[in-house]
């Protein structure tokens, strides 16, 4: 036996069937306990019945309510999930069901412990190996007179990993960039002014032309306003368009010189 | 003149005899604590030697010996026998005891490699508890593998050569009972439809 | 009566037969780190053994071979023969722990590249030794990326093709995220979150 030994099946917790007591802390979970219980069967596990099964484990969660033990939720949800299986295996199956049928689920928890105890057993088998350093030796005084050096580095994607973890601010640090404002531009506001009013021929107002995703920030609404105004006074400079102002502070209102000239016209 | 000189070249060249090959072999593995492989061993033998002849005889020589080469992790080494084990024991360093949570672990990560966390989830039935994992990587007998091409490209875990040597075992096609699992239909992808099987992990 | 119990102790405590001690002393010698004396060689055997008996055929049938059993300084000890040392020059390969500055600086250009050395400084919060990413460009790990376009254009540093392949990453962009790692449980108790310290970078 090596100092590293590691629980053996045999010292697993004791499930006695008849009394159903169970120490819960002794089991890494539902389904570990699943396979005690499926182990008092004393069948091979691919022949196993997973109704009683069932029912043992439901048995078993009802003690432990009426004795005011209180179970961690995983072991709740696998009692209900096998009360529904027990239900799907009672019931007769439905004639065309999308739903897996009652056989196909128990046949499947079947299979999920056979693979479990044979994960179990395995370990078990990987662990009784002769061991380096345990059970079997390696040269204790290596004659390697290296000459041309070659290093090879230790180090992996894990301690990689856990170096930039443990700088706490790693994760958060944005390079220091100086944030220029964002920029309406005016040739951008005289494209849009032209394109808006080329459709129109009455007035409208001025910023009513404006891109409206500008418009519903502050900084870039500030940007576009001013933009389309510069924009609007270079267009009524060229004589494209006409601006008229009611009031001080009154909208700035917009339209495109072509509908005076049609207007006088008529 | 040409001739003679021929000669000379292949002289110098020509492979040493196979008894010499084999104490040039026994030499280098005896020298080194970890495994070395064939590749490693012909790159250090003179030109024309037949390293793996040499190997061959070699562990026939030291067959039942107190020493033994062994072919572990991908290449040879020796290795004290393992009927002696208990004459070296004071010397070993003690290592720590292993969970079974741990042990499980590792051995799910053995024989479905590779594999992702939920999967071992899935087959232990309850979630990978924190530091096991991390146990297991520290002890250098897992470490990350290739991504899998699912969605989420969920990070796997694999074995080390550090393992193999570990346990004695010459690749991890040797894992012992290897071929019965998968014969049973065990160690195949995972057999759950999501959300149809049983519950897995909270 | 009393002779019984005495010829049942002498079976109990009989020496291992010739044969089995030599195999003993050939992997107890060669275990040991240290070259051992014939005493304490003793002490390890079973009782009754015949050590000096054991070494001595051992050195005979070691004799010629590409080991051999040889008396130190300090006792006894197996050593490659005088006329194989050749061989042992070219076993070259050492392994190495990278420095934990080297590791963090290597993981803050792979997580940030382009990075330049100013930023790297920033965010380990301490000057970087000339000697780190003179490492790391000399392993072929990282190299110089493109210029900042910022005033003073500094020097970039970015992660290489090698450094790809020596953490088995198709491509820099399948570096584990660090919220899938820690779901994982793979990195331990989390780091405090930023911002909230002392100023880092003076």
């Amino acid at each position: 036996m090596s100092p590293l030994e590691t629980t053996d099946v045999a010292e697993r917790p004791a499930l006695d069937p008849d009394t159903l007591t169970v120490d819960v802390d002794g089991f890494e979970g539902p389904l570990d306990m699943l396979l005690a219980m499926a182990r008092t069967q004393k069948v091979d596990l691919r022949r196993i019945s997973v109704l009683p099964l069932a029912e043992q484990y439901l048995a078993f969660v009802e003690r432990a309510r009426s004795k005011r033990i209180e179970l961690a939720a995983d072991y709740l949800v696998m009692a209900a999930w096998l009360a529904y299986l027990k239900s799907c295996l009672l019931l007769p199956a439905e004639e065309v069901s999308d739903e897996p049928s009652g056989e196909d689920m128990a046949a499947r928890l079947a299979l999920r412990l056979e693979r479990l105890d044979a994960m179990r057993r395995a370990s078990a088998e990987l662990m009784a190996r002769d061991r380096l350093g345990q059970d079997v030796f390696a040269r204790g005084a290596p004659e390697t007179v290296a000459v041309n050096r070659q290093v090879r580095w230790r180090v992996g994607l894990a301690d990689l990993l856990r170096a930039y973890t443990r700088l706490g601010s790693a994760a958060h640090y944005r390079p220091l960039q100086i944030e220029r404002p964002e920029v309406y531009g005016v040739e951008a506001a005289m494209e849009r002014l032209r394109a808006a009013l080329g459709v129109r021929l009455d007035w409208s107002a001025l910023v009513a032309h404006l891109p409206a995703d500008w418009l519903a920030v502050a900084e870039r609404r500030r940007s576009a306003v001013a933009s389309g105004f510069v924009a609007s006074l270079e267009l009524a400079k060229r004589g494209e368009v006409d601006l008229r102002q009611a009031e001080a502070f009154a909208p700035l209102m917009i339209r495109p010189r072509r509908a005076a000239t049609a207007e006088s016209a008529a | 003149m040409s001739g003679a000189s021929e000669a000379d070249m292949d002289a110098l060249f020509a492979a040493p005899p196979a008894v010499e090959q084999e104490r040039m072999a026994e030499a280098i593995l005896f020298a080194s604590a970890e495994p070395l492989s064939l590749a490693e061993i012909t790159a250090r033998m003179p030109m024309g030697s037949d390293p793996g002849g040499a190997i061959t005889r070699l562990a026939e020589r030291y067959a039942g010996r107190g020493v033994r080469l062994v072919e572990v992790a991908g290449g040879w080494a020796f290795r004290t026998a393992p009927d002696l084990g208990f004459l070296m024991r004071r010397e070993a360093e003690v290592t720590r005891r292993l969970s079974r949570a741990a042990v499980e672990t590792l051995a799910i990560i053995a024989y479905h490699q590779p594999v992702t966390r939920v999967e071992i989830e899935e087959i232990r039935g309850v979630a990978a508890s924190r530091g096991t994992l991390d146990l297991l990587i520290e002890l250098d007998w897992v470490c990350l593998g290739p991504r899998r091409e699912t969605p989420g490209r969920p990070a796997t875990f694999v074995t080390t050569a550090a393992f193999l040597e570990h346990f004695g075992l010459p690749s991890a096609k040797d894992l012992p009972g290897l071929e019965e699992l998968k014969a049973a239909g065990l160690l195949g992808a995972p057999t759950e439809p999501a959300g149809q099987g049983a519950p897995i992990a909270p």
